[in-house]
């Protein structure tokens, strides 16, 4: 485990969760959530732990984006905070 | 095949959903009767229970889930326990689960339309959780019970119309928050001790107690814990939840999910952390906690008495007799944990009976403020008189099992001279008696032509409400049930707490 | 710049550093869930508080020389074939502890379970008030308003 | 409201950020969580009692099996719960004769042949981490979720109506029922054979092998069991979701 890596990871990881709630565009919130999904997945398959991180990508990074966007499209785009 | 009792009340309604599951929405009174059976074997499986810890000396029962031993002074597989406590919670679950089972039938149709075989799956997978969360002796096994309960009660709400669906909303995100406290002092738990089983985390902490981060676990899970239960500041979410949700639901839920979150906190008080330590810190937090009790009670039975919807009044009530069973748990007496723990059981059996007695008579006039009760002891002797024991239960007086309950709490703050928690407990009963005596009086005296035919409050959805040509006999019935088990719980008060008293560990 | 040299990060910062960012992301998850006033927006914060939860769960479970839980086909064949003892063959500081690992499986789950269904929930609110800003909704429910 | 909100986050935050002075540092080893003889056991012993080398899926599906059975069950109740809140049954309404043009709506045809091509594989990937769970990463609930997306994707691509047409609403639905009958009918078996239940290893007559290897083959068993439901489900709020509840074109 490098740690270096490991701390950049985790302060990109704030910086994704702050941009997700900050975007107003609903669209691209639920993008940068994904992209921190994929960035948690990345840590942990570091940390060793390749069991949860396969579940992240599918699951987080996967599934969860993909039905996030389905509801942001049934339903409003924009957001006013 | 004894032995397997324990698993057997929860499998039978896990396999009794996914039946009604398989039989699809078409053939809904097969749905009806297969959950019905498998709840009445459930129940006898949880009296049977009963039975059996009565008969075992250690007055405890272990079940190893895929038969893994202790192995190196752990247990390394998930264990489930029952003592006394934790059957009678068990049974009294399962026991409502059925009486409400009987109460949905005719209604269901009604009010859930095509989605019958959903509402009884989820019905069903409720009483799962429930009962799973009660038994288990796995803390993390908790947080997964708890969720499974969660997740069914965040859908059974949402059926309901576009209030409730809101209400709902809400719900997920405070039991979200709730849940993950817990999981997160859970964690704390762990990186302690390392190990998940609740009786070998409470041998190993006793050695630790000194440590600030057990504090702030038990801090969390009390935290995550009172969300769940609705205590005083934090039950935002439950009065909308639970009045909002279709009839079948708020009648089912209102009587069982806030009363298995406080054996949850017995549990953790008791058990998991120990009196030893808990009350240990008594000048710090327990004082603090009984006030917030006070305040709890105080506030419920205000917000109750401000009321004018029937539903909502009941569940501010429920708030306040959370606000009870809290403060008697924290006073660290004998006599005052018995006393929640019987409150557990006689709140359970006397929230569900005015809950049905409330459900029958908006189903049969189609209003839900408190005016509907005018002159409703003529047209509805049965139900008022259903209501009317409920209702005396609430206010506290004998045989009901409002009074016991109400009698062994008062005793237990005489016995560490905590007096405002006294007073508050007595303050609470007043009002009570002024809400239920109003009603009943509305009920009795008055006359239908005082409120003439004024317009119904259309439902929430807008539309005209729902209205009964007469009440079905499943709805009497059930009734029936609930307002005999006020009556039965009172009876036998002093059987049950000499139960219950086996099963508290010496503080 | 020397203090580097000597290991500053290695002795202060790296051993606590993922706790501080585990607490950071469950507040900013918290502070949206209580705060912002667009559901989806909540639900963002739901899925990041749980992430964060899980990322304390998984750095619990972390050894400084560890690697996967999972042996080696060496180990395997020592133990299962050549009969070994399996205390022996398995050093247990190289292997992460597993069972975080398989308690947070089941978080992972059961966070996607609740996004899912509060999604659903979310849809519905949309279909009866055309509307997820949590004002809004709360406008049409006031007496006054077209309740 | 935000003001409150700030002041409850920051003293719930600051008081765990000091709280973590207290843990033991990351990757110690001597912590009580690394050194605990529960880990211990997992780590050194799965291998004797199981014969599975990756000891997070013996964890899963043996250890804790019970936990695993109501982690498939939440998914069970996320999926009819959606169902439940969201679905709009029109079935009265329009009676929806078989629309002929079933591969030729949704998208170009590049996309399509595209999707032709790689759903396959994706399903037999999803397929192989199911099975391989026992020595790789991956498992029931892995392979699931891929198996789910790889309909997910064909929906996409095609349009739902011809994913409808694999994955119909109803057998959705009995497939992720079939999926816990699967799982929580292997645990009553074990019950009829004499164990406590879950007890993989009392159905030692039933299977080849001794009692160690009648537990890894009852872990694929229940492994398949969760990939059942999780695919079906994971399907079924994908087609919910994006469809308003209307099952009928989606996204």
């Amino acid at each position: 485990m490098i740690w270096q890596f490991d701390i950049i990871i985790l302060i990109f990881m704030v910086v994704a969760a702050l941009i997700a709630l900050r975007v107003k565009d609903l669209l691209g919130a639920t993008l940068v959530f994904g992209i921190y999904s994929f960035l948690i997945c990345l840590l942990w398959a570091g940390m060793g732990a390749v069991d949860v991180a396969f579940t992240e990508a599918a699951v987080g990074a996967g599934v969860s984006t993909v039905i996030m966007i389905a509801t942001v499209f049934s339903t409003a785009r924009r957001s006013k905070d | 095949m004894t032995e397997h009792y324990t698993v057997l009340i929860l499998l039978m309604p896990l396999f009794g959903a996914l039946v009604t599951t398989l039989l699809g929405r078409e053939r809904q009174n097969a749905c009806w009767l297969t959950a019905l059976i498998c709840m009445a074997t459930s129940s006898l499986f949880a009296i049977g229970n009963i039975g059996r810890i009565l008969a075992s000396g250690s007055g405890e029962l272990r079940y190893r889930m895929g038969g893994w031993q202790e192995s190196r002074g752990y247990e390394v597989g998930i264990e489930l326990r029952v003592d006394m406590l934790a059957a009678l919670v068990v049974a009294m679950v399962v026991l409502v689960g059925f009486v409400n089972m009987i109460f949905s039938k005719t209604r269901v149709a009604g009010e859930m339309k095509d989605k019958v075989s959903f509402f009884y799956t989820l019905k069903q997978l409720l009483i799962v959780g429930l009962c799973g969360i009660v038994m288990t002796n796995d803390a993390f096994n908790l947080y997964v019970l708890i969720e499974i309960t969660s997740l069914t009660s965040y859908a059974l709400i949402a059926m309901g119309n576009r209030r409730a669906a809101l209400s709902s909303f809400n719900y997920v995100i405070m039991g979200t928050i709730g849940a993950s406290f817990y999981l997160l002092g859970v964690g704390y738990l762990y990186i302690k001790t390392g190990t998940l089983n609740i009786d070998d985390i409470s041998l190993r902490m006793q050695h630790q107690y000194g440590e600030p981060s057990l504090m702030i676990a038990f801090a969390l899970i009390m935290l995550g814990i009172w969300i769940k239960m609705a205590f005083f500041p934090l039950h935002g979410w439950l009065p909308n939840a639970y009045s909002y949700a279709p009839s079948m639901v708020g009648s089912f839920m209102a009587p069982l999910m806030t009363k298995v979150m406080v054996y949850v906190m017995l549990r953790v008080m008791l058990w998991l952390f120990e009196g030893e330590y808990v009350y240990s810190g008594r000048l710090v937090w327990g004082e603090l906690i009984v006030w917030m009790a006070i305040i709890a009670i105080v506030a419920g039975s205000f917000l109750a008495l401000a009321c004018t919807d029937i539903k909502k009044m009941l569940t501010y009530l429920i708030v306040a007799e959370v606000g009870y069973m809290v403060g008697g748990a924290w006073l660290a007496d004998g006599a005052g944990i018995t006393g929640s723990m019987y409150h557990i059981l006689s709140d359970a059996a006397m929230t569900f009976c005015l809950f049905l007695a409330a459900s029958i008579v908006i189903l049969r006039t189609g209003d839900h403020r408190l005016t509907a009760f005018t002159g409703l002891f003529r047209r509805m002797p049965l139900t008022m008189t259903g209501f009317t024991i409920g209702a005396l239960s609430m206010v506290g007086l004998p045989p009901t099992c409002g009074f016991f309950s109400k009698w062994y709490l008062i005793s237990g703050g005489i016995d560490v001279g905590h007096w405002s928690y006294v007073a508050a407990l007595l303050f609470s009963s007043l009002v009570n008696a002024v809400i239920f005596f109003r009603i009943i009086e509305r009920a009795y005296l008055g006359k239908l032509e005082e409120v003439g035919n004024e317009s119904l409050p259309l439902d929430a959805d807008g539309g005209p409400p729902m209205t009964l040509d007469r009440v079905p006999y499943s709805m009497l019935l059930s009734l029936l049930i609930a307002s005999g088990s006020v009556l039965l719980v009172g009876i036998y008060n002093e059987t049950l707490v000499g139960w219950l008293k086996a099963a508290i560990p010496s503080l | 710049m020397e203090f580097l040299a000597t290991g500053f990060f290695e002795e202060y910062i790296v051993p606590k550093f993922n706790y501080w960012i585990y607490v950071i992301l469950m507040m900013i998850g918290l502070f949206a869930m209580i705060t912002k006033n667009n559901l989806i927006k909540k639900l963002i914060g739901m899925a990041i508080f749980q992430t964060a939860i899980i990322l304390f769960y998984v750095s619990i479970g972390v050894k400084a020389e560890s690697g996967i839980p999972i042996l080696g086909h060496e180990q395997h064949h020592a133990i299962v074939e050549e009969g070994q003892p399996s205390s022996e063959v398995i050093k247990k500081d190289k292997f992460a502890n597993p069972l975080p690992h398989v308690l947070m499986l089941t978080a992972i789950v059961v966070g996607v379970s609740t996004l899912g269904l509060a999604l659903a929930i979310s849809q519905r609110i949309y279909r009866s008030f055309d509307t997820l800003e949590e004002d809004e909704i709360l406008d049409q429910l006031r007496p006054g308003g077209h309740d | 409201m935000k003001l409150f909100g700030f002041i409850a986050v920051f003293i719930v935050g600051s008081v765990l950020l000091v709280m973590t002075m207290d843990f033991p540092g990351w990757g110690d080893t001597s912590s009580p969580a690394s050194q605990g003889q529960v880990s211990s056991f997992y780590i050194e012993e799965t291998i004797n009692e199981t014969k599975v080398p990756n000891m997070v899926t013996a964890v899963l599906a043996d250890f804790r099996g019970y936990d695993t059975m109501f982690e498939t069950v939440v998914i069970f109740i996320a999926g009819i719960g959606i169902i439940a809140v969201l679905r709009t049954f029109s079935d009265h309404s329009s009676p929806a004769p078989d629309e002929p043009e079933e591969d030729n709506e949704g998208g170009d045809l590049i996309i399509r042949s595209t999707c032709h091509l790689v759903v396959p594989l994706i399903q037999l990937f999803a397929l192989y981490v199911v099975a391989h769970g026992h020595h790789s990463p991956g498992g029931g609930f892995q392979g699931g979720v891929m198996l789910g997306t790889s309909y997910i994707l064909f929906a996409l691509a095609c349009g739902l109506p011809a994913a409808k047409k694999r994955m119909g609403e109803r057998r959705a639905i009995i497939i992720a029922a079939v999926g816990i009958i699967i799982y929580a009918g292997w645990g009553v078996a074990c019950l009829l054979f004499g164990g406590n239940f879950l007890d993989y290893s009392s159905l030692d007559p039933l299977l080849p092998g001794d009692a160690q290897m009648a537990r890894s083959h009852s872990m694929l068993a229940v492994e398949i069991g969760v990939a059942f439901t999780v695919t079906a489900i994971m399907f079924a709020i994908y087609s919910n979701l994006a469809t308003r509840g209307r099952l009928e074109k989606g996204l």
